[in-house]
C-alpha cells in the first residue's frame, strides 16, 4: 500500500507574504510620499512661512502647468512611448492661440478670429502636434524618441519663426482669466490640474482604455492579441499628450501675462524627472498618475525650499540635483524594489 | 565711500499713497543667472554696494534664466516680507502679471538690463542695448571705410537684448554703411556654435573684416582662437587685419584690447547696475519719486508708459580709454 | 462516416519572413468538435499557421475560412477573437498586470467602471478551476514559467469560444497539470468546442486527439485520423525519413571516477533545505520532482544563480563562489536554464555568437574573438544539434521555440564542460531534436563529464544513471537505472511504494 | 476518415534567398549613407565651398568633440544603459583639470599643481563621474536614467559653483595644443577623434569585452547566465564614458580656447540624437559604433549647409528639425527595419 511521506504541502512560506505583499504592492507608486514628509519637516525649519496656506498653494499654482506636462508625458511613458515635443507644445500652442486672435500691431497674424476662440484653437494646435507625431511613429514604425526629438525642435522652431522670437503680452481675456481666477480660495489653474489628474487617475485605474494603456505598453503584441487596438490607442494618446501640454501652456501663459519665445524649453527634463522619480518607468507598462503627481511635488517643494532658503545661485543646482539624488535613494529603500 | 548719488533730476517727496513710514524695509533681489560673466561680476557688486548703501538685503534669489523660476522667487521673497524687488527678467513678456501682482501689493519693482513691455515698474536701469549695436556698427563701419563683409555674433532670439543689439546693429549698418555686407550667426549665447559657425563663414568668405559679437563672456576665446588658427590676429595696420568689437566689458575683453586683438568694447556697466538698482529700490521704499530728464551720474531718465527708465551710460572702450580706472571692467579683481 | 462540418479551413497559405519561407502553400481542415493535432519538426511552421489562423499575421497567399466564411478582416480584432481563442507559443502574459487583469485583459468589464473586488473573485473562480495556486492580486511578473502557462491556458479557454488553439501548452507543465489541462480539454469538447492542439509530446496526440496533421519543412504532408497513424509513422511523416526511437545508452558509471560536481548541506529558506549531492565525471544524475518540489531551486544554486543560505557547492574540485555564476562557468560547469527567453540567448545576436559566448577567450588571442573561427564554430554546432537555421549569422529571435533551446544547449555544451546542469533540455523540442539533445548530454557523459538532468520528463530522465526524487524541498529518494514509469511517478508525488 | 496525403516537399525553396538577407544584414546599421549622400549632393549646391577640403576638414573638426560624446553615449546604450551626465562631464571636467593648475588670479583653486597634470586630472574627473553613476546604479539598483539626469544637474552645479560661474580663460599649454595643433595636415582633434572610433569600432567588433556590451545590453540575464560579469563591465563601460567625455571636453576647450560656464549644456540631446537617428537602440544591445559616427556626420553636415545657406535665425530651427525627421524618413526607407 500506499502511503504519503511528508503532510500535504504548506504552502506557508508563500501565503503568509502575501497580505502585505499586496498592501506594499498597493502603495509601491507611492515610495515619494516619506520624502514629501521628510521636505514638509525640513522646510518648516527653514523658513517659517513655509508651512503656510499662502506659501503651499503658491506652490501648487508654480507647479500646476509642469504637472500637466507630467501627466501628458506618464500617460504617453505608460503606453511605452516617448515625447519629447510637449515643452515646445507648451510654448507654440498657446502662442500661435494668442496670435490668431491678436491684431498684426500686438504680433498677431492678422486673421484677428473672435477672442473666444483663443484657448479652443490652441488646445488644437497641441492636438495636431501630438497628432504629427502619433501618424510618424506609428504609420512610418519609427523610434518615437527620436521622432519627438526632432519634432521638439520643429515646433520650438515654428514658435520662433512665427513670432521672430519676440515675446507676446496682448492677451485674450480667456487666458489671463484662467491665469488669476480663484476659485473656492484656489487659483483657477490648481482645480483645472486637479480635476485633469482626477480623472486621469480614474480612467487609468478603473476603465477597460485606461488599463488598455498598461497592456500596451507592458507588451504590445500580447495587448494586440488580446484585441486591443493598439495604434489607435497610443494616437490617441499622442493627441491627448498634445492637448494637455497645450492646455498647461494655457495656464503658465494665464500666470505669467505673457509668452515668451523659451516658455516651455527644458521643461521636458524636469518633466522626465517627476514622472521617473515618481515611479513611471521609461519601459512602459508600469507607474501611476498618482506616483507622477508626487514626483511633481517633490520638485516644487525642493524648489520652493531652496528659494527661501536663498542658497547662492552657484551652488543652488548643485544642492538641488543632491536633494534629487537622495529623493531616489530614499524613495527606493522606501520602495524596496530595483527601479529601471 | 562714494557720495550720495541723489539726483539733481530727482525731486524727493513723499508719495500720495502716505506710506512713507516704511523706511528701511527689506528689499529683496533676483540675480538673473549665474552662468555668464557678466551677471557674475553683477551678482558680485550687489552685496557690496548694499552695504554701501545701508540697505536691508534677503538673500538673493536665482531664477536661472527662467521667468516661471523667476516669478516663484517673486512669490517667495514677497512672502518672506521683501518691501521692494529687483529683478532682471531675461523674458520681459512673461513677467507682466507678476508686476500687476506687485503692484496691487504696492511693492515698488526695479527691474535690471531689461524694460518689462507691460507691468508697472518704479524704475528700469539699463543701458540701452539699441546703443550698443549702434556704437558697435559705427565703428565697424568706419574702420572699414564702409565697405566689404563683416559677421554677427549674435545671442539667443528669445532675448531681447540680443535682438535689440541684432536689429540695431543691422539697421544701422543699412542705413549708414550699405556698401557692408552682414552675416547674422544665431549662436544661443554659445561659444561652441559661436567658433563653428565663424569658421565656417571665414571659410567661405575669407575676405571678411569685421566681427561684432554680442557677448564677450562666450564668444571672446572662441572668436579669437578661430582667428588664431586661420592667423588673422595681425595688427591694425595690416590689411588682412579683422576688427573685432565685443559687448560686455569684462577683464578679458580689456586685456584683448591692450594685447591688440580685439579692437573695442562696449562696456555694460555692471557696477552702476547694481549700483542704481539698489539705489532705487531704497528710494522707492523711502517713498521718493523722480521725474524724467538728465541725473548726475552721465545719465538720462526717460518716461515709459508703464514707469521711468534710467539710461546709464555705456561707453565704447578702445586702445586709447582701455586703462581708465572708471571702468568695472578694470576694478574687479 | 457521418458528413461533417468544417470549422476552420485554412487554404494554400503561404508565409514569408524575409529570406525565410514559414509556410509554403500549406493548409489544414478541422472539422467542428473534433481535437485536431498539429505536429511537426520545430521550425516546421506551426505556430506561423496559428498566427495566421488567429488574425495576427497576414499570409501572403492563401486564405482562411471560419465554418465556411471568409475571416473577418485584420484590423476586427473583436470578429476574431469571437471566433478564436488561443494559447500562444510566446507568452503574451503582460509582467506588470497583476494575475487577475492578465486573465481579464481588454474584458475586466462589459462597460463602465471596473470593480477589481469582483475581477479578483472571477479571476480567484477561474484559477481555482484549473487548479492553479497563485493569488490574482500578485503581479504577473512575480510568477514562474509553469504558472504563467496555466495563466494563459486558463484564460484561452475561458472565452466561450466555438474553437480553441493550444500551442504547446504542455510544454512548462508537470504531469498532475497537464493531466487537469487535458480534463478541461474533455469537458469543452463535449460541449461540442473544436480544438487544436500542438505539442511535441507525441503520446498526448494519442491521448487527447481525433486526427493529426503533419507538417514538415513549412508544407503541409498529411492529415489522418490519429487511430489510422501509429506513432513509428508520424514520426516518419515529420522527419521526412525512417526514424527509430531513441536507443538509450547503457554506461556503467564508475564508483572511482572523479568527483565533478558536489553540493554539501545545501540550502535555501522556502525553496529547499539540506541537500547532499554527488555526481562523478561519466554519470548522469536525474532530479526529478513534481511541481515545488525545489528540484529548480537546487539546480540553479549549483550553477550560481542563487546564492544558498548553507552549504558549499564544489565544481571540478573547486569550491565555487555563492551566488556566482562566472565562477562556477570557469571551473568547468556548462548550463542550460529553465527559462530560456528570460536567461537562455540573447534574442539579437546570432546562433553562433550566442553559443560561443563561455569560450569567447578561445577564439582568438589578447582579448579579440575571430569572427571566422566564430562562425565556424557555430556551423560546427548547428551541424551536431541539427539546428534549423538560414546560417550561424540568424539572429536567435528568428528561429522557432525548439531550435532557440537548442541554441542554449549548444552554449551549456561549447566549454566541453566537466559538469553538465540542464533543466527541462527537452522542452518544447521535436522528437528528433530530442533525441539529438539527449545524444548531446550522452555524448558529454561518454566523453567523461558529470550530468545533472532537472527534468519531470520520463523520457528524459531514462538516460540517467541514477534519478534524485525530491519531495518539498528534500532529497527523499535516490532511484537507481532500471525503474518503471509507476515506480517513479509515485516516488515524486510523495507516494511510498 | 482517410488519409490525406501532399507530395513531398522541396526543401531547397527555403534556403533559397539567404544570399542577399545576410548581406543587407551587414549594412543595415550604415543606413544614413544615402542621407550623407544626399546632403553632400545638396550641399555642393549650395556653395562651392562646400566640397572643399578646407570645409570639410572644418565639419570634422567641429563635430569631432559631440562626436565622442556620442561615442561615449553609444557605448553605454548598446550595454542597456543611459548617461545623460555626460555633457555635465564635458564642461566640469576640463575645468576642474585647468582650475587645479593655473593661479588663483585666473580663477584657480591656488593648488598649483604642475601645468602637465591638467589634462590627466580632467579625464581622472570624468572617470570619477563615471564611476558614482556606475556605483548609484549598479548598488542602489536604481534607473540609470533618472540617476544620470540627477547627476548631470549636480555635476554641471559643480562646474558652476566652483567656477562661480565665470569662464576660465588662461589655459595650460596641453589643452591649447591640443585645440590648435595639425597633424599631418588634419587637426590633431580630428586624428584623436578618428583613432578613439577605430578602436570602439574594433573593440565591439571582434574583442570578447566589446561584444559581451552587445550580450549585455541585448539580454542581461542571459549574459550573467553565460558568464558575464554584467555589473563590472557595465560600470567600467561608464567609466570609459566619463574619460571619453573628460576627452571631448579637453578637445572643446582647446578649440574654443576657454571654458564658460555652459560648456557642454545641451549636448546630451544631440548626441542622443546622432546615436539613434545613426541606429543605435535606446533599448539597448543594437547598433554599431561606425553608425553613431554616421548620425554625428549627417548632423554636422546639416548644420555646416544651413550656415553657409544663411538661413535666418529665426527659421533656422524649424528647418534644421525638419532635415533630421527627413534623413530619419530616409534611413528607415533604406534600412527597411522599424525603429524602436
Ligand atoms: N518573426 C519571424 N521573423 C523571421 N523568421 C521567423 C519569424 N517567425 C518565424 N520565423 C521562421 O519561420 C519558420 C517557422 O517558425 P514557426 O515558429 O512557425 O515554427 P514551429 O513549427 O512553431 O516550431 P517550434 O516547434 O519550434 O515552435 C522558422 O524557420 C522560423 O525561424
Ligand atoms: N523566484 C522565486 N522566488 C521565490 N520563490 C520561488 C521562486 N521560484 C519558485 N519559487 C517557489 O519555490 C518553491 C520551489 O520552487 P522550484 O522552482 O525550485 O520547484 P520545482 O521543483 O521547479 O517545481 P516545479 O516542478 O513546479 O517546477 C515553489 O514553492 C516555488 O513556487
Ligand atoms: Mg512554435
Ligand atoms: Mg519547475
Amino acid at each position: 500500500m500506499t502511503t504519503t511521506q511528508t503532510p500535504p504541502p504548506a504552502p506557508a512560506a508563500q501565503a503568509a507574504s502575501r497580505g502585505p505583499g499586496l498592501r506594499l504592492g498597493r502603495f509601491r507608486d507611492l515610495t515619494l510620499v516619506p520624502v514629501i514628509v521628510v521636505l514638509l519637516i525640513a522646510g518648516s525649519f527653514v523658513d517659517p512661512i513655509f508651512l503656510t496656506t499662502g506659501n503651499l498653494t503658491n506652490v501648487l499654482q508654480q507647479q500646476s502647468a509642469l504637472a500637466l506636462v507630467v501627466l501628458a508625458e506618464a500617460l504617453i511613458l505608460i503606453s511605452g512611448k516617448f515625447d519629447l515635443s510637449l515643452e515646445s507644445t507648451v510654448g507654440m500652442a498657446p502662442a500661435v492661440g494668442v496670435m490668431l486672435v491678436i491684431p498684426v500691431a500686438a504680433g498677431g497674424f492678422g486673421l484677428d478670429l473672435p477672442a473666444i476662440l483663443a484657448i479652443p484653437l490652441c488646445l488644437l494646435a497641441g492636438g495636431l502636434v501630438g497628432a504629427f507625431n502619433g501618424f510618424l511613429i506609428l504609420r512610418f514604425q519609427l523610434s518615437a524618441f527620436i521622432v519627438t526629438l526632432a519634432m521638439m525642435i520643429v515646433v520650438h522652431g515654428l514658435h520662433l519663426g512665427l513670432t521672430q522670437g519676440r515675446s507676446l503680452f496682448e492677451l485674450p481675456a480667456s487666458f489671463l482669466y484662467l491665469g488669476s481666477a480663484v476659485w473656492f480660495g484656489l487659483p483657477a489653474a490648481i482645480w483645472i490640474t486637479g480635476v485633469l489628474f482626477a480623472v486621469a487617475v480614474v480612467a487609468l485605474g478603473y476603465f477597460r482604455a485606461g488599463r488598455s494603456l498598461y497592456a500596451i505598453g507592458g507588451n504590445a503584441d500580447a495587448a494586440r492579441a488580446a484585441g486591443i487596438r493598439v495604434e489607435r490607442v497610443v494616437w490617441v494618446v499622442f493627441v491627448i499628450g498634445g492637448v494637455v501640454a497645450a492646455l498647461a501652456g494655457v495656464l503658465e501663459t494665464g500666470r505669467l501675462g505673457g509668452i515668451s519665445a523659451n516658455q516651455g524649453v527644458g521643461w521636458i527634463f524636469m518633466a522626465f524627472a517627476a514622472a521617473v522619480i515618481g515611479g513611471v518607468s521609461m519601459d512602459g507598462g508600469k507607474g501611476t498618475i498618482l506616483g507622477a503627481l508626487t514626483g511633481v511635488l517633490v520638485i516644487g517643494l525642493v524648489e520652493n525650499i531652496l528659494t527661501l532658503k536663498g542658497v547662492p545661485g552657484e551652488w543652488k543646482q548643485l544642492v538641488y540635483g543632491s536633494i534629487i539624488l537622495v529623493a531616489l535613494m530614499i524613495s527606493r529603500l522606501a520602495g524596496g524594489k530595483a527601479q529601471d | 565711500g562714494s557720495s550720495e548719488p541723489a539726483g539733481t533730476a530727482a525731486t524727493t517727496g513723499a508719495r500720495p499713497t502716505g506710506d512713507a513710514g516704511a523706511k528701511g524695509g527689506k528689499v529683496g533681489i533676483d540675480f538673473p543667472r549665474a552662468d555668464s560673466d557678466f551677471w557674475n561680476s553683477y551678482n558680485k557688486y550687489v552685496p557690496q554696494m548694499a552695504a554701501e548703501l545701508g540697505i536691508d538685503l534677503m538673500p538673493p534669489t536665482n531664477s536661472q534664466n527662467d521667468v516661471a523660476k523667476l516669478v516663484a522667487n517673486t512669490q517667495a521673497l514677497t512672502g518672506q516680507g521683501a518691501k521692494a524687488i529687483v529683478m532682471a527678467p531675461q523674458d520681459t513678456g512673461a513677467i507682466a502679471s507678476t508686476l500687476q501682482t506687485l503692484e496691487t501689493r504696492n511693492i515698488p519693482v526695479v527691474t535690471v538690463d531689461t524694460r518689462p513691455d507691460k507691468g508697472k515698474v518704479y524704475m528700469v536701469v539699463r543701458a540701452d542695448n539699441k546703443a550698443y549695436g549702434t556704437q558697435a556698427c559705427e565703428f565697424l563701419g568706419e574702420k572699414l571705410g564702409g565697405k566689404g563683409k563683416v559677421v554677427q555674433l549674435m545671442g539667443a532670439l528669445g532675448s531681447i537684448n540680443g535682438r535689440d543689439r541684432a536689429e540695431a546693429f543691422r539697421g544701422c549698418m543699412k542705413e549708414k554703411f550699405p556698401g557692408i555686407t552682414v552675416f547674422d550667426e544665431p549662436t544661443e549665447w554659445e561659444g561652441t556654435k559661436a567658433a563653428s559657425m565663424l569658421q565656417t563663414r571665414l571659410q567661405q568668405h575669407p575676405d571678411i573684416k569685421g566681427v561684432y559679437m554680442h557677448a564677450g563672456g562666450v564668444h571672446l576665446a572662441p572668436t579669437l582662437q578661430v582667428l588664431k588658427a586661420k592667423n588673422l590676429i595681425v595688427p591694425p595696420e595690416d590689411p588682412g587685419h579683422v576688427f573685432v568689437v565685443s559687448n560686455d566689458g569684462i577683464p578679458q575683453e580689456f586685456d584683448a584690447i591692450r594685447k591688440g586683438e580685439i579692437d573695442a568694447t562696449v562696456s555694460q556697466p555692471a557696477d552702476l547696475y547694481a549700483k542704481y538698482a539698489l539705489f532705487y529700490a531704497k528710494a522707492a521704499i523711502e517713498g521718493k519719486t523722480f521725474t524724467p530728464g538728465p541725473t548726475d551720474h552721465d545719465s538720462t531718465i526717460i518716461q515709459l508708459p508703464n514707469g521711468l527708465e534710467d539710461q546709464l551710460p555705456a561707453p565704447l572702450v578702445t586702445k586709447e580709454n582701455v586703462d581708465d580706472k572708471a571702468l568695472w571692467g578694470n576694478q574687479v579683481k | 462516416m457521418t458528413p461533417s462540418v468544417t470549422a476552420v479551413e485554412a487554404l494554400g497559405i503561404t508565409k514569408r519572413f524575409g529570406p525565410t519561407i514559414a509556410l509554403n502553400g500549406a493548409g489544414i481542415a478541422i472539422t467542428e468538435g473534433e481535437t485536431h493535432a498539429l505536429v511537426g519538426r520545430n521550425g516546421a511552421g506551426k505556430s506561423t499557421l496559428v498566427s495566421i489562423l488567429t488574425g495576427l499575421q497576414r499570409p501572403d497567399e492563401g486564405e482562411v475560412r471560419f465554418a465556411g466564411e471568409p475571416a473577418p478582416p485584420m484590423a476586427d480584432r473583436d470578429a476574431w477573437r469571437r471566433r478564436v481563442a488561443c494559447v500562444y507559443q510566446k507568452s503574451t502574459i503582460i509582467p506588470t498586470l497583476t494575475v487577475a487583469e492578465n486573465l481579464f485583459l481588454n474584458r475586466q468589464t462589459d462597460r463602465g467602471a471596473i470593480s477589481w473586488r469582483s475581477l479578483r473573485g472571477r479571476a480567484r473562480d477561474l484559477l481555482d478551476q484549473y487548479g492553479v495556486d497563485v493569488d490574482a492580486g500578485t503581479m504577473a511578473s512575480d510568477l514562474g514559467v509553469e504558472q504563467r502557462q496555466l495563466l494563459e491556458i486558463a484564460r484561452a479557454l475561458s472565452f466561450g469560444a466555438r474553437f480553441v488553439i493550444l500551442d504547446e501548452p504542455t510544454a512548462q507543465l508537470d504531469g498532475p497539470a497537464i493531466q487537469r489541462l487535458f480534463d478541461r480539454m474533455r469537458a469543452l469538447r463535449e460541449q461540442g468546442v473544436t480544438m487544436m492542439f500542438i505539442s511535441h509530446h507525441l503520446e498526448e496526440v494519442y491521448e487527447i486527439c481525433q486526427s493529426v496533421s503533419v507538417f514538415r519543412d513549412a508544407r503541409h504532408i498529411v492529415t489522418s485520423a490519429v487511430g489510422d497513424l501509429p506513432h513509428d509513422r508520424l514520426v516518419d511523416a515529420m522527419t521526412g525519413e525512417a526514424t527509430a526511437a531513441y536507443a538509450y545508452r547503457t554506461r556503467t558509471a564508475d564508483p572511482s571516477a572523479p568527483v565533478v560536481l558536489s553540493a554539501r548541506g545545501l540550502g535555501l529558506a522556502g525553496r529547499y533545505e539540506n541537500v547532499d549531492l554527488t555526481v562523478r565525471a561519466g554519470e548522469i544524475v536525474g532530479l526529478a520532482g513534481s511541481g515545488s518540489s525545489g528540484k529548480v531551486g537546487l539546480a540553479e544554486t549549483l550553477v550560481g544563480l542563487h546564492r544558498a543560505d548553507t552549504g558549499t557547492v564544489t565544481v571540478n574540485g573547486v569550491d565555487v563562489r555563492p551566488g556566482d555564476v562566472p565562477s562556477a562557468l570557469r571551473a568547468g560547469l556548462g548550463f542550460v536554464p529553465q527559462d530560456r527567453h528570460r536567461q537562455g540567448f540573447v534574442p539579437l545576436l546570432s546562433i553562433a555568437e550566442n553559443a560561443t559566448i563561455p569560450i569567447a577567450h578561445r577564439l582568438g588571442r589578447y582579448g579579440t574573438v575571430s569572427p571566422a573561427r566564430r562562425r565556424e564554430r557555430g556551423a560546427r554546432m548547428i551541424e551536431r544539434l541539427d539546428i534549423k537555421t538560414t546560417g550561424p549569422d540568424q539572429p536567435v529571435a528568428d528561429l522557432s521555440g525548439g531550435n532557440a533551446q537548442k541554441v542554449v544547449l549548444a552554449r551549456a555544451l561549447a566549454d566541453d564542460p566537466r559538469a553538465l546542469v540542464v533543466i527541462d533540455p527537452t522542452a518544447g523540442v521535436d522528437v528528433k531534436a530530442k533525441h539529438s539533445l539527449l545524444g548531446a548530454v550522452e555524448d558529454a557523459a561518454g566523453r567523461g563529464a558529470g550530468a545533472v538532468l532537472v527534468s519531470d520528463e520520463l523520457d528524459d530522465l531514462r538516460i540517467c544513471d541514477r534519478v534524485l526524487v525530491m519531495f518539498h524541498g528534500r532529497i527523499v529518494r535516490d532511484v537507481p537505472r532500471g525503474w518503471t514509469d509507476n515506480e517513479l511517478v509515485a516516488a515524486m508525488e510523495g507516494i511510498d511504494p
